[in-house]
């Protein structure tokens, strides 16, 4: 396997991978500079692999990846790391390897307030859209085989596409993350038409996106957030992101930490649900 | 490179269950087809209207053809296709716009590609077909109508055969394009060749496998496409007319 | 038969045909002559409509042409015209060539056409020729199958735009001998040619065009004797004189 | 009961440094594709019509190749592998930002194919007898073609050259495979973003008319001026 | 000066050239005629190695022209050439037409090339047209420029491939009235041309040729009066009648 931090130390670069509009994970503010919790995250993660590496100065150069190039471009190294909205699961960890989660969602429902939807059952018979490449994807076309509700699943190109799809009344619903949910609200025209409802469908784990087998690379990174979970100063970051408002609107998702997340902050692991 | 190669995840059952990969890909290959072939008539029959008029002496309706050939050529594709799925539905009458967009999402991917793809390729169909036109010598056009014939006679018994034959070559990579050009349609969920080798990327985590297999696709597409074009060439050529040109 | 009356033609400013007047009686043969760019052409299009024109009238066999009352298609079925370049449609067979119009413009039927046309092949002897197509032929055989096209639809006139010069040397002369039978069978006729040959043995009248002119417009004898304009003397001087 | 979509264009004024910035990447992948494909093009189109085989049939393959496969998967290829081989050939260091490279060194030589076409069409369209009159004045093949053929067909082709550019330009739309912010790209961002994706398609989808309609009147223009010249 | 002999030339199984043989001395003028598809056009162009040919030998001023040692380019620059067509470059004004091989393949200077062209031009009757584009000039004035254009390499003899067949036929006597001098002035000319007039006037000798064989290589009466093959007398009749 390579040798990522020897490869940093002699470039003395490091490439990171980052998503556009995944809010509030990783996104451009409308300066296009990036941030996001994910990305705080990241950066957490290279100042640790700066100190490991003693190194004066780090060259950091950031590449925006979509959810069908990233894992290529870990794999033939354009990127080192990759922190956004990825979900670690077994598949994947065939081809790349995670760091240790660092946000765990629920599977959810939006629909617009006055739908009268409530959670999945009432879709029976509907058009529903869902981001194309997604676990909600497959949960949703699952749900749809084995409950014969009959639904039409629409799967758009992105978050973006997805919500538009909603917003403009061709789907009564949109499964996603939880958390992505409340981000495509926080850019909505009208943020209070919509609601996010619904008894999550599943549970998934967000991890940094590094190369497999490179494990002295993987405990640096792992360290990092887990210090920064275990100190505590993971809530501020927490709070910044989803307690309080944030660009590109100024809109407050109001989102508070979960009990997986609580249990996440205490005892931080790498293991993907499923 | 450390990649895992692994040809056999197209033998693997898909994530949702039912079918597998290969499957998946065979659906997405026969989404291009349909969608290409129907898009195609819908070029044809729209080019050759809109061709012939732009050669009329009439102004008025070869100025309304010259505006629909800029209009369709001048935006990309990829654009025209954002503008036929999300913008023209937001601009019909509310409830009707409302009644198509709760019908099935498949119907309204697919029409709308289709006649993004159909208008799109007519516009440059028209070209051909004005350029066919164009390029007969002008004296078989007075030939026609120094028999007595009509102007609409003189199109459809004289200048259209010839004009027809002239235009299958390059005809054939227009063909050729409405194939290429149906990869776009991914972006708007429709489930064709290209975006099912995307999806595999999604669920299975290997790409190159899956870009080669949708490369060859094309290449396939591709080849039957010109033996089939060349053989129309062979059964519309002219005897005594060199090479067919 | 054909009456031209003070006709004129302008493409922007430029002037192709000024007051072209003259008339051709039944089986009357008429050859035009003059440079290149002379008009001639063009005079002889608008005969059957095919230019339109902005000034003066044309009639033929009482109907006129620049009327935009008159139907113009009817018009020219009966009026033969023969193209420099043939202009035989390259797609059909010769037979089909023949039929095409007694068809679909005469309304006439299967049989009929078929009949008719291979009577004509026989007449240019062109009749084992009939499944072929044009690009089958040689430039003089095209050229007669074209005229009989334009004979299948009994034209009560011919009109014929420089129906030699697109040939071979070798094959102006199986052309010639076409026209000059039609000729002999007291069709009425309107050629554009420098055959001067031709001209001499055949024609009752000489126009002669220069920019869009009628220079000369006499019987064959004065014109090839003592033409009067001296444009006219300098043409058949360079025609004539290799 | 849904209403009409109600427009709102506020997002457009405050993004338009960035759209600019997005219209440079276009305009440069068009250039630098343009420029290299009619050379690279020339190249393979008298690679074809030359009479050694090798030569003729490697630039028979090429063209056939690129002009079988979608320009958004040539552009996911280059993405994916240009950067790869260009680390292990010049030596790159890893990680350097190669997605306009690869961008532009993939319609370059899918360009290429088609600039090499337009090319063989152009010289075929010269006259046979004007490569003749040049050898009997005692021109050699060399001498021939660039004083007498290639001139002429450049002529000819201008035209179809320019406006295949165009066409070129209008394809940068589709770098968005790569995540570059072309022209495109740039409106679709500030669109998800801003959550005003119809907006900024019309207003994209116009920006492109007005430039690819202003360029294709341009070349009528100039093909009326070459032909009277 | 040019001998011919025994050449044969075929495409595939058709055979354009068989077994021709002649030869053209110093200032002598040959006409070559025949109809259409003979190999005339194939034989002469076979003479300054523009047409490849696979049995024989032509030499041209003691160079072998079929001899792979032999610098082609060198040898078709002593040798004059005028096409059907002219073949001007269209692109280049008249006096860089006459400017162009003298600069880039007889490594002459600007000015006397320039010389050498306006002398020519001159004499071709052009001097004003120095300045203009083939496009702009007549067919008679492209020709002339043609032959200007083969003159100013100081060719030691001139092909002429139907210099006149392309020409209207007022202008055909302005090209003949060129070659006729140059003819006169002792030029060795090879002339493929239907003009039996020129022939007459001006040849030494007439080659007459029939699916690419020579049938006739006479003198000129001797062709004009009693022409042996039956095909050339056949030609003749069709050729001369009109
Ligand atoms: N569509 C047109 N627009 C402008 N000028 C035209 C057009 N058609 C013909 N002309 C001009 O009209 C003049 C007469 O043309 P016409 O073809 O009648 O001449 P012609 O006597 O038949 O000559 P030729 O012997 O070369 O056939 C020419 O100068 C020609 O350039
Ligand atoms: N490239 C070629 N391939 C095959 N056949 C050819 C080729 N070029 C010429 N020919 C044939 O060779 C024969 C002689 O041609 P050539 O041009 O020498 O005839 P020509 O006597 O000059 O006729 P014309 O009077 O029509 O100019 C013709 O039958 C022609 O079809
Ligand atoms: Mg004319
Ligand atoms: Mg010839």
């Amino acid at each position: 396997a390579e040798d990522t931090l020897k490869k940093i130390k002699e470039t003395g670069t490091i490439t990171l991978g980052h998503r556009e509009s995944s809010i509030p994970f990783s996104y451009y503010d409308d300066k296009q500079q990036v941030i996001g919790y994910s990305h705080e995250l990241m950066l957490k993660a290279v100042d640790a692999i700066k100190a490991e590496l003693k190194l004066a100065k780090l060259d950091i150069k950031l590449m925006p990846v979509t959810s069908s190039n990233r894992i290529t471009l870990i794999q033939n190294g354009s990127i080192d790391l990759e922190c956004g909205s990825t979900t670690n699961n077994t598949e994947r960890q065939k081809q790349v390897g995670f760091s240790t989660t660092m946000f765990i969602i629920g599977t959810r429902l939006m629909t617009k307030k006055d739908s009268g939807i409530k959670d999945f059952p009432d879709l029976a018979g509907k058009n529903v859209v869902t981001t194309a490449g997604t676990t909600s994807e497959r949960l949703l076309r699952k749900m749809n085989e084995d409950k014969k509700m009959g639904m039409s699943i629409i799967s758009a190109k992105d978050h973006g596409e997805s919500f538009l799809t909603l917003e403009t009344g061709r789907a009564v619903g949109f499964m996603m993350d939880d958390a992505l949910l409340y981000g495509e609200m926080a850019k909505a025209k009208r943020a209070g038409d919509w609601a996010v409802v619904g008894a999550p469908q599943s549970y998934e784990a967000y991890g940094c996106m590094m190369r497999k087998d490179d494990p002295a690379f993987k405990k640096v990174v792992d360290d990092a957030l887990t210090r920064a979970m275990t100190s505590g100063e993971v809530n501020k970051i927490y709070d910044k992101w989803f307690m309080q408002p944030i660009p590109p609107k100024g809109l407050n998702l109001d989102f508070p930490l979960s009990d997986a997340m609580k249990a996440l902050y205490k005892s931080p692991n790498d293991k993907a649900y499923e | 490179m450390g990649y895992n190669w692994n040809w056999g995840v197209f033998l693997q059952p898909s994530a949702t269950g039912g079918d597998t990969y290969l499957g998946w890909m065979f659906y997405g290959f026969k989404m291009t087809i349909a969608l290409s072939l129907s898009a195609w008539m819908l070029a044809l029959a729209t080019g050759a209207v809109v061709g012939v008029l732009r050669t009329v002496p009439n102004k008025g309706l070869s100025g309304i053809a010259r505006a629909y050939v800029e209009l369709f050529r001048n935006i990309p594709l990829l654009v025209q296709l954002f503008l036929w799925y999300f913008v023209l539905p937001e601009l019909l009458p509310t409830s009707l716009g409302n009644a198509y967009k709760q019908s099935n999402p498949l119907a309204q991917q697919f029409l709308a590609s289709m006649v993004c793809l159909g208008l799109f390729t007519s516009a440059r169909v028209a070209e051909q077909v004005r350029s066919g036109i164009n390029s007969l010598p002008p004296g078989q056009k007075n030939a026609g109508l120094a028999m007595g014939f009509t102007l609409p006679q003189t199109y459809r018994f004289v200048m259209l055969p010839m004009a027809v034959r002239l235009i299958v070559p390059p005809l054939t990579s227009e063909f050729l394009n409405i194939f290429k050009n149906s990869a776009v349609c991914s972006t708007i969920g429709l489930l064709e060749l290209a975006a099912q080798g995307r999806q595999l990327v999604d669920y299975t985590a290997q790409p190159y496998e899956s870009f080669i297999a949708v490369t060859l696709a094309y290449l396939i597409i591709n080849v039957v496409v010109m033996f089939s074009m060349r053989w129309v060439e062979e059964r519309v050529r002219v005897p005594g007319y060199l090479g067919g040109k | 038969m054909i009456s031209i009356d003070n006709v004129s033609k302008h493409y922007g400013s430029f002037q192709v045909l000024a007051d072209c007047t003259t008339q051709v009686s039944k089986g009357e043969v008429i050859v035009v002559c003059g440079p290149s760019g002379s008009g001639k052409s063009t005079l002889i299009k608008c005969v059957n409509g095919l230019e339109p024109f902005q000034k003066g009238e044309i009639t033929v066999n009482g109907v006129s042409v620049g009327d935009p009352k008159t139907n113009l298609s009817k018009l020219r079925s009966h009026v033969g015209m023969v193209f420099q370049n043939f202009e035989l449609f390259p797609h059909m067979s010769i037979i089909d060539n023949l039929r095409i119009a007694q068809l679909k413009v005469l309304g006439r039927g299967m049989d009929e056409a078929t009949e008719k046309g291979f009577k004509l092949l026989d007449r240019v002897g062109l009749r084992v020729q009939a499944e072929k197509y044009p690009g089958q032929l040689s430039g003089g055989q095209q050229q007669r199958v074209a005229i009989a096209r334009a004979l299948a639809m009994d034209p009560i006139c011919m009109l014929f735009d420089e129906p030699t010069s697109a040939l071979d040397p070798e094959m102006v002369n199986e052309v010639l001998d076409v026209m000059t039978e039609l000729a002999k069978e007291g069709m009425t006729m309107m050629c554009v040619t420098h055959e001067m040959g031709f001209a001499r043995r055949v024609a009752n009248r000489v126009i002669f065009m220069d920019q869009g002119r009628i220079v000369e417009d006499d019987s064959k004898d004065a014109f090839f004797e003592h033409a009067r304009s001296e444009r006219a003397q300098q043409f058949l001087a360079k025609i004539l004189h290799h | 009961m849904y209403e009409l979509y109600e427009f709102d264009w506020s997002s457009i004024p405050g993004a338009l440094p960035f759209l600019w910035q997005g219209m440079v990447v276009s305009l440069e992948i068009t250039f630098v594709a343009v420029v290299f494909g009619i050379v690279w093009g020339t190249a393979l189109a008298i690679m074809r019509l030359s009479s050694v085989t090798p030569l003729s049939w490697f630039a028979a393959g090429y063209v056939n190749l690129f002009r079988s496969v979608p320009l958004v998967m040539v552009l996911l290829w280059f993405f994916l592998i240009i950067p790869h081989l260009l680390e292990s050939l010049l030596g790159f260091p890893r990680g350097t930002d190669m997605r306009l490279g690869s961008a532009i060194a993939g319609f370059a030589l899918f360009e290429a194919a088609y600039y090499s076409e337009i090319i063989r069409a152009g010289i075929q369209s010269v006259p046979k007898g004007q490569m003749a009159a040049a050898n009997a004045l005692g021109m050699n093949y060399r001498q021939a073609m660039q004083r007498v053929v290639l001139p002429q067909a450049f002529r000819n082709m201008v035209p179809l050259l320019l406006t295949q550019g165009i066409i070129l330009f209008q394809d940068t739309s589709l770098v968005y495979v790569s995540a570059l912010a072309d022209f495109f790209g740039a409106a679709y961002k500030v669109g998800d973003r801003d959550g005003r994706l119809v907006e900024m398609l019309l207003f994209a989808g116009a920006v492109y008319f007005v430039i690819c309609f202003a360029a294709s009147q341009w070349v009528r223009h100039f093909q009326k001026k070459l032909k009277t010249a």
